[in-house]
């Protein structure tokens, strides 16, 4: 028992004490899955801010948005054009999701719209399965102008490695999160957005319709996807195994809230960092890869103690 | 139309509760069962029975398990491939630690280990709600894919990582195991489903089913009047998982004959989730015919593209034809084919009127 | 001869024929009510049980023979037993109708000399105090329901298991040996009940009807129809309505089958599907009213059903009642009749409760032809009776194999009928009234010495020896020129048309004829719904240009019709209008059993009568006082536009006769 | 009339005190410092502007809030918080100011979950829907059939109640607050939104229930004249606290009570 006790509690400290260069190197790695985390759940509250859907099809998108790229450029079609074509696919997805599921299911319940986005997922699977093919590919990183290799760095007594296509990938995450900051407190378009979280009669007084706003934020999301598809497929491989990782998007969510921008980047961060530290100093003890449900726990346990999250506001039940 | 109930009366309350109250549905049920159990195992082939008869009994069996859950006591769930799997594996360890212990009394006690896996993941439950509560269920989902894959104790150490279904043998007649016939194997998995699926539906006409679905639609309100929520759900999360784990335990042992721990991922709980959407929350004939529609549909697509496509094309294409009916039917149906057939129903009852 | 043996055996009173079924269908059920959401069933013997007990608590409570005892509210168990129970002492039951308010209870009670009132709940004993401040005679009330009545501190007023309580008591104390012997002394010429008839002019006159006169009429009926003891009927009528009395009461009693009371009269659509009646009997609204509701849904139905309708409604006018009747049909009209009757009969008939009639009865009025045909062409062997209060119902019915839509059928065994000459209907039977109660100049008007009664009727035998009604013998009559003018003819081919629910036609006397209609607010209201047509009220739907547009064509199409037939090719209606109200019994316009209170009418409107008459006027201001459910006062006024029509050019001469 | 006289006289004995209770949310207070009592087998009226605290004091009776300060009597056990349900348990149910039924149910299975309290046959027996199970179904059946007599909702009965017009959900809400036989009935606006047919339906529905089962009730209501006709003693709350007590008559005449609520709300 003691035993147990002192591998959870002391040991992790010891380690870290003895060899900080791999405690650094751990919370770096931490830090980039973090940075996607936070991506996929930042498509994700995009769109269920602006229209209340549970998407779990965010995911997929991430994953359908990478095979897309990949896809075209093997068959022949410049970089430059494939990312281009890319941007324009998922408008057209953004446009049919609306088209086709969300104006048939207005007003439903949420369950209901949670169960087609299921379906969705299902349907970007089977078709981009069988458009590019079942198997694993890789990202044509170079081809678009991301950079290849790693620095690497004097720590603490010990050698950090940072791939360069993860510090592009942090650099490009804060961008984007600063642009979407931009085009949703500048513009005339992105002000509504944030009016039909709140007021969808103080949306439509600013001209748009809802149908308009949804393909919008579905868009938003889908831009936000398919650059979360090309920094995960620079860093592994381009596959529908992806879907599965995206789940972590969920504690990530619950520890941020699902409305609340800044808490999926600070939700993502936690997540990311804590899985791959736990996952490093507490993994050994029962057998390893307890990063695949960890971040579950980890929510769990918050959830217990701040059922509304972090950035939520306290539920009042009234009757 | 079928439906003339002129003349059927009732003189008492048990005869008003009754499953099937009006004659021609009793008739019907009473016609299915006799031809599930005396015409259908020696009629249909092999093929018929390992493929379609026996999974779409056995994951209807786990979609009503996870409809108590879900339908009955809306509490979403994403971890019943994992509570199916602590039936598999519980059901492994039971007959190796007693292997002369009928082997249907092992699949049906099996079904208590996932009750108890289900009551500790459902304890969240009390303090979170709706979607989030998707999220703990997940961790259970993940927390035993992982430990069936970690804990070797857990499928007797063996090289394959897999469990292995031993021969057990009832009256000499082998009932798991590969000597088991097809048809023994439907016969026994018929039996399981067809009794614990009238036990359910006594507990879903009952005080218990009533005090699930008051806090599937207003637990405030329910707990105003004297419902105790924690209680209500855990029963919810015990019952369900018990249905889940036999299912489990059936699936390995009556059915695939072997399994990894793939053969409960988290796909898994989406097919059953599928199941019970698409069938009808809240009703356990949407349990079976979800289970039905969705097991046989890619099978049904296979033999219709098989012989001109490649197999790895139909797959993809059978998964994109159920995502696109997936969102088909909650458009035309949202309420799944048993609200289908409820609406058939009431059309068959009013026969030629409209109202 | 039935009549004799039956003595011979002791079963000439229904006291005594609860004790022979008590024995005899012991176990057989005697009444189900559908009371708290299931079928309450009790058998003959312990139908027996309740009755003892209930008879001898009233004994108890100081009823004796010769006491009335009213009985008031809906069709229950506890109230048909009171009726045994009250016999069974020699007490008279005076059922009264239900909805009649204190006033014209207070005169039926008053007249009746009642001492004693069983009523139904709290509302009905409400009323009996009220009417208790003036008509002091009244010692006893019992009530079936408490429901509000716990804290009531009034004397005399004991609920019905209360009295049953102090019955069964006195049963333990040797009282049933006396209740026994009361019954035997139990003769047939003892009165078994008197009915108020609610008469369309004047005040109720109390019918008293003999033990030997009811339990005649029973045993015809019984033989005639040959009903067992396996029917199955439905009480949903008024309890004070003599159909409801033999039907409900003295046939159950004399071949022991089941009656079984509604949950309540919202529900006995629902109720009579339940049970599947075996033996049915409704005024002609009722089947009015299905026939109403059918048509109302099939519009509102898909087009290719209603299509498949329209067609097998087509084959069942063409051949259904040859069907029925026996005659001979071709092989493919019979197959095709087969698959309308699993696509549309049978379903139609399983929706309203009627697959298991064996024998359904109109009367009370003269139902449509088109009516008629409409259920016998379904299968549904439909017959029509006529019969009278002072006949203890019966006096003519159509038998099996001689239905013919135009009459009321011929004479049952034993009851004479004849013609005078002034056109009215006389008859004879065991079943004839003793008297008028307290009412001798009026016994004297209507029966004769030798014991025929006036029927009131016009009609004739036709070669077939079955009877005719053409209208009441006073209300038939002639325009100034001499034409024969039958208001209730008319009536009755307008108010076949769902839209239509109530008519009144004018011609006696004047120069043309013309016509009030009250629409009927379901059909033309769900109508208005499919065509948008807005409206706040039904006058405001009654004064709708397009609804006066579709009366306009069912007035045209009467007219047709009238047109074709000789006799009364001249009382085409020539000028209507559309009633601004609907004539409602509360208002008094119509009697508690939904018939015209024709003179009433035409007085209470007559500036619009006057209008009708005068060629010159399109449309009439009037001022109508009504009655709210709650007995307030109100007034509706508007302006009724009226509309003339082109009279249709009358036909050839050889003429089918008026039906 | 007669009827409600009588109990008047008879009633004496407390049911239910409050004393000194205070509630609020966060800075926002709901409720200040509010003494008052019912007594067994009266009706009593709580009346007051909107956001007097009516509401929040039903709430606060039946545990579903708690309050910071004060406490809380009945039938002779003091708290000063309780679970919702133990409050149901002691004999207090309710209705709800926007009707709260399960939509998903019909009326008679919602009218049954009322009874689930007086229930106690455990779970072995109803998976098999045998023996006590299936007795105990039947006898709580006809309990609630009686209900449904009594609220006159007899061709509704196996209609799911999501289907329903508002005037009868009330109808069945009240139902199955009867069905857990309360000894505190609470009901929060029981007529809102009714026309008057509906209004002197639900009257006399609430009068029969006091009446019939000798039910004590606590009636939030917005119509002062149906608070007139039912009531024995009224309070009233203004701005979470109580500005006057007693019976209609003296509340109507008193001038604290016609400047904050008929001069304001109305």
């Amino acid at each position: 028992m003691g035993e147990i006790l002192h591998g959870i509690f002391i040991n992790p400290f010891i380690e870290i004490a003895g060899a900080p260069d791999l405690f650094v190197q751990v919370l770096w790695e931490g830090f980039v899955s973090g940075t996607l985390y936070a991506l996929i759940a930042l498509g994700f509250v995009l769109i269920f801010k602006a229209s209340g859907v549970f998407n779990f099809a965010q995911g997929i998108m991430v994953v359908f948005g990478a095979l897309s790229l990949v896809g075209l450029f093997a068959a022949g079609v410049p970089a430059w054009l494939a990312l281009i074509l890319c941007i324009g696919i998922m408008f057209g997805l953004a446009w049919g999701v609306e088209r086709v599921v969300l104006r048939n299911l207005v007003n439903q319940e949420p369950i209901i719209l949670f169960m087609a986005t299921i379906g969705l997922n299902y349907f970007l699977i089977g078709f981009g399965e069988f458009i590019f093919g079942g198997e694993p590919k890789t990202m044509i990183t170079s081809e678009i102008g991301l950079p290849t290799g790693s620095f690497d760095f004097e720590v603490l007594g010990g050698l950090v490695s940072l791939q360069q296509i993860d510090v592009s990938a942090a650099v490009i995450a804060g961008l984007l999160v600063a642009g979407l900051a931009v085009f949703f407190n500048k513009t005339r378009i992105g002000r509504a957005l944030r009016a039909v979280a709140d007021d969808h009669q103080a949306a439509m007084s600013v001209g748009i319709t809802l149908q308009q706003i949804w393909v919008i934020v579905w868009f938003a999301a889908g831009i936000v996807a398919l650059t979360t598809g090309i920094m995960w497929g620079a860093r592994s491989d381009v596959s529908f195994a992806l879907s599965i990782v995206a789940l972590k998007a969920l504690p990530v969510l619950i520890l941020g809230g699902f409305t609340s921008v800044p808490g999926a980047i600070v939700g993502g961060l936690i997540i990311g960092i804590s899985e791959k530290l736990a996952e490093f100093y507490w993994g050994p003890l029962v057998g390893g890869s307890i990063e695949s449900w960890f971040p579950y726990f980890l929510a769990l346990i918050f959830l217990w103690f701040r059922p509304q999250g972090l950035f939520g506001e306290r539920i009042i039940e009234r009757v | 139309m079928l439906y003339r109930e002129t003349g059927q009366f009732k003189t008492s309350y048990s005869a008003d509760q009754a499953v099937f109250p009006i004659r021609q549905d009793l008739v019907g049920i009473w016609l299915i069962l006799a031809f599930m159990f005396l015409v259908v195992p020696f009629t249909f082939n092999d093929f018929w029975l390992n493929s379609i008869m026996i999974p779409t009994l056995i994951f209807a069996l786990a979609a009503i398990g996870l409809n108590i859950l879900t339908g009955y006591a809306g509490q979403l769930s994403l971890g019943t491939g994992g509570f199916m799997g602590c039936g598999a594996y519980a059901c492994l360890k039971l007959t190796t630690f007693f292997p002369d212990l009928n082997i249907i009394i092992v699949i049906l006690m099996s079904g208590f280990f996932a009750a108890a896996v289900g009551f500790i993941f459902g304890l969240p439950s009390l303090r979170i709600k709706g979607f989030y509560l998707a999220v703990a269920t997940l961790a259970s989902q993940f927390f035993l894919e992982w430990a069936f894959g970690r804990i070797a104790w857990l499928y007797n150490y063996a090289d394959s990582g897999a469990i292995e279904v031993p021969t057990r043998r009832i009256f000499d007649i082998a009932i798991t195991g590969p000597h088991a016939s097809s048809m023994t194997r439907y016969l026994v998995v018929l039996s399981i489903v067809v009794v614990l699926t009238w036990v359910a539906s006594n507990l879903v006409r009952g005080r218990f089913g009533r005090s699930w679905m008051a806090v599937r639609d207003m637990d405030i309100a329910a707990e105003l009047i004297g419902i105790r929520l924690l209680s209500t759900k855990l029963t919810a999360f015990s019952i369900s998982s018990y249905y889940c784990g036999v299912a489990g335990a059936m699936m390995v042992f009556l059915w695939l004959g072997a399994a990894e721990v793939e053969s409960f991922d988290i796909n898994h709980s989406f097919l059953v989730l599928f199941m019970v959407i698409i069938g009808g929350l809240g009703s356990l004939l949407g349990a079976f015919l979800g289970a039905a529609f969705i097991w046989n549909l890619p099978i049904l697509l296979r033999s219709a593209f098989g012989q001109t496509i490649d197999a790895a094309s139909v797959e993809h294409i059978s998964f994109m034809v159920v995502g696109a009916l997936i969102i088909f039917f909650l458009i035309v149906e949202p309420h799944g084919f048993a609200r289908m057939w409820q609406i058939a129903k009431e059309k068959l009852r009013l026969w030629p009127f409209p109202y | 001869m039935a009549t004799e043996t039956a003595q011979a055996a002791g079963e000439d009173t229904f006291p005594k024929l609860l004790l022979r079924n008590a024995v005899k269908f012991a176990d057989r059920p005697a009444i189900r009510e559908k009371d708290l959401g299931i079928w309450q069933t009790w058998t003959w013997s312990q139908v027996l049980d309740e009755v003892r007990a209930f008879a001898v608590g009233l004994s108890a409570l100081g009823i004796k023979a010769g006491d009335k005892v009213a009985i008031v509210g809906d069709n229950r168990p506890r109230l048909y037993w009171t009726m045994c129970a009250a016999q069974s002492l020699g007490a008279v039951p005076i059922p009264v109708y239900q909805d009649s308010v204190a006033e014209e209870m207070k005169f039926v009670l008053e007249h009746a000399g009642a001492t004693c009132a069983v009523v139904e709940n709290q509302e009905q004993v409400d009323k009996i105090l009220e009417i208790r401040e003036s008509y002091k005679a009244i010692k006893t009330i019992v009530y079936d329901e408490d429901r509000g009545l716990k804290n009531y501190n009034v004397k005399g007023l004991y609920a019905f298991e209360d009295v049953q309580a102090k019955g069964r008591a006195a049963l333990s104390d040797g009282a049933e040996a006396i209740w026994h012997e009361q019954i035997a002394r139990g003769q047939p010429a003892d009165t078994a009940i008197i009915l108020y008839t609610s008469g369309t002019t004047g005040k109720p006159k109390g019918v008293v009807l003999t033990m030997e006169n009811t339990l005649w009429a029973a045993r015809v009926a019984n033989r005639f129809d040959n009903l067992t003891e396996n029917e199955e009927t439905i009480a949903y009528l008024p309890m004070a309505w003599v159909g409801d009395h033999i039907f409900s009461y003295a046939q159950s009693y004399e071949c022991g089958y089941c009656v079984n009371c509604p949950e309540s009269p919202e529900t006995v659509v629902d109720d009579r599907r339940e049970i599947g009646t075996t033996y049915a009997f409704a005024p002609p609204r009722v089947y009015e009213n299905l026939i109403t509701l059918t048509m109302v849904r099939m519009e509102d139905a898909a087009r290719i059903k209603r299509k498949m309708f329209d067609y097998f409604l087509a084959l069942a006018n063409r051949v259904g009642e040859k069907i029925l009747n026996g005659e001979p049909v071709g092989v493919t009209d019979r197959l095709l009749y087969a698959l309308g009757d699993f696509l549309v009969y049978a379903p139609i008939k399983n929706r309203f409760g009627l697959s298991k009639v064996r024998v359904g009865y109109t009367a009370g009025e003269a139902i449509g032809p088109e009516i008629f045909r409409f259920y016998r062409s379904l299968g549904i062997n439909l017959k029509q009776l006529y019969g009278q209060t002072e006949a203890a119902v019966y006096i003519t019915n159509q038998p099996d194999g001689e239905i013919y839509a135009d009459t009321v059928g011929a004479p049952l065994e034993g009851i004479e009928v004849k013609v005078d000459d002034s056109g009215e209907v006389l008859y004879r039977s065991p079943g004839v009234f003793k008297e008028y109660y307290k009412n001798a100049k009026a016994t004297r008007e209507t029966k004769t010495k030798d014991g025929w009664v006036h029927s009131g009727d016009a009609g004739f035998i036709d070669d077939r020896g079955h009877l005719k009604i053409i209208d009441r013998a006073k209300d038939v009559g002639h325009l100034k020129d001499g034409t024969l003018f039958p208001p209730k003819y008319i009536e009755n081919k307008l108010k076949f048309f769902p839209n239509i629910k109530e008519a009144v036609a004018i011609g006696d006397g004047r120069d043309y004829v013309a016509c009030m209609v009250n629409i009927d607010l379901t059909a033309v209201g769900s109508w208005a719904e499919r065509n948008n047509v807005v409206y706040a009220s039904y006058q405001e739907l009654a004064a709708h240009p397009d609804v006066y547009k579709m009366v306009e064509g069912h007035v045209a199409e009467v007219n047709r019709e009238l047109a074709a037939e000789e006799r009364v090719a001249g009382a085409q209606i020539q000028r209507f209008l559309v009633l601004h109200k609907e004539l409602d019994a509360d208002d008094g316009e119509i009697t508690r059993t939904a018939k015209v209170r024709r003179s009433f009418v035409e007085e209470r409107y007559k500036p619009l009568i006057d209008a009708l008459f005068n060629r010159r006027k399109s449309s009439q201001h009037i001022k109508t006082e009504v009655t709210f459910e709650d007995g307030r006062k109100g007034a509706i006024e508007g302006d009724v536009e009226i509309r003339d029509m082109t009279p249709m050019p009358v036909a050839g001469t050889n003429r089918i006769a008026a039906e | 009339m007669s009827a409600l006289e009588t109990f008047v006289d008879a009633a004496d004995e407390t049911l239910l005190a409050v004393e000194g209770v205070t509630l609020s949310f966060g800075g926002v207070q709901a409720i200040k410092d509010v003494s008052f009592d019912i007594k067994k087998g009266e009706i009593r009226a709580i009346i007051g502007p909107n956001g007097a605290g009516k509401t929040s004091m039903l709430n606060v009776i039946n545990g579903f809030y708690h309050p910071q300060k004060g406490k809380i009597t009945f039938k002779g056990n003091t708290r000063t918080d309780m679970r919702p349900h133990v409050a149901a348990t002691q004999g207090i149910s309710r209705t709800f100011q926007n009707v709260a039924l399960f939509r998903g149910m019909s009326t008679l299975d919602n009218i049954m979950t009322g009874r689930t309290l007086k229930m106690t046959t455990n779970l072995f027996w109803h998976l098999f829907r045998f023996g006590p199970a299936e007795q105990e179904e039947l006898e709580h059946r006809e309990f609630v059939e009686r209900i449904i007599d009594f609220l006159e909702i007899q061709h509704i009965r196996k209609t799911p109640v999501g289907r329903l017009p508002y005037g009868l959900q009330k109808r069945v809400e009240l139902g199955r607050a009867l069905a857990a036989q309360p000894d505190l009935l609470l009901l929060d606006e029981p007529m809102a939104g009714m026309n008057l047919e509906e209004k002197e339906d639900m009257s006399r529905f609430v009068i029969d229930v006091n009446d019939q089962f000798g039910t004590t009730i606590a009636l939030i209501e917005h119509d002062m004249g149906v608070v007139m006709d039912l009531s024995n003693r009224v309070v009233v709350l203004d701005h979470g606290e109580k500005i006057a007590d007693g019976t209609p008559d003296e509340v109507k005449s008193n001038q604290d009570v016609i400047d904050a609520y008929l001069g304001v709300a109305h």
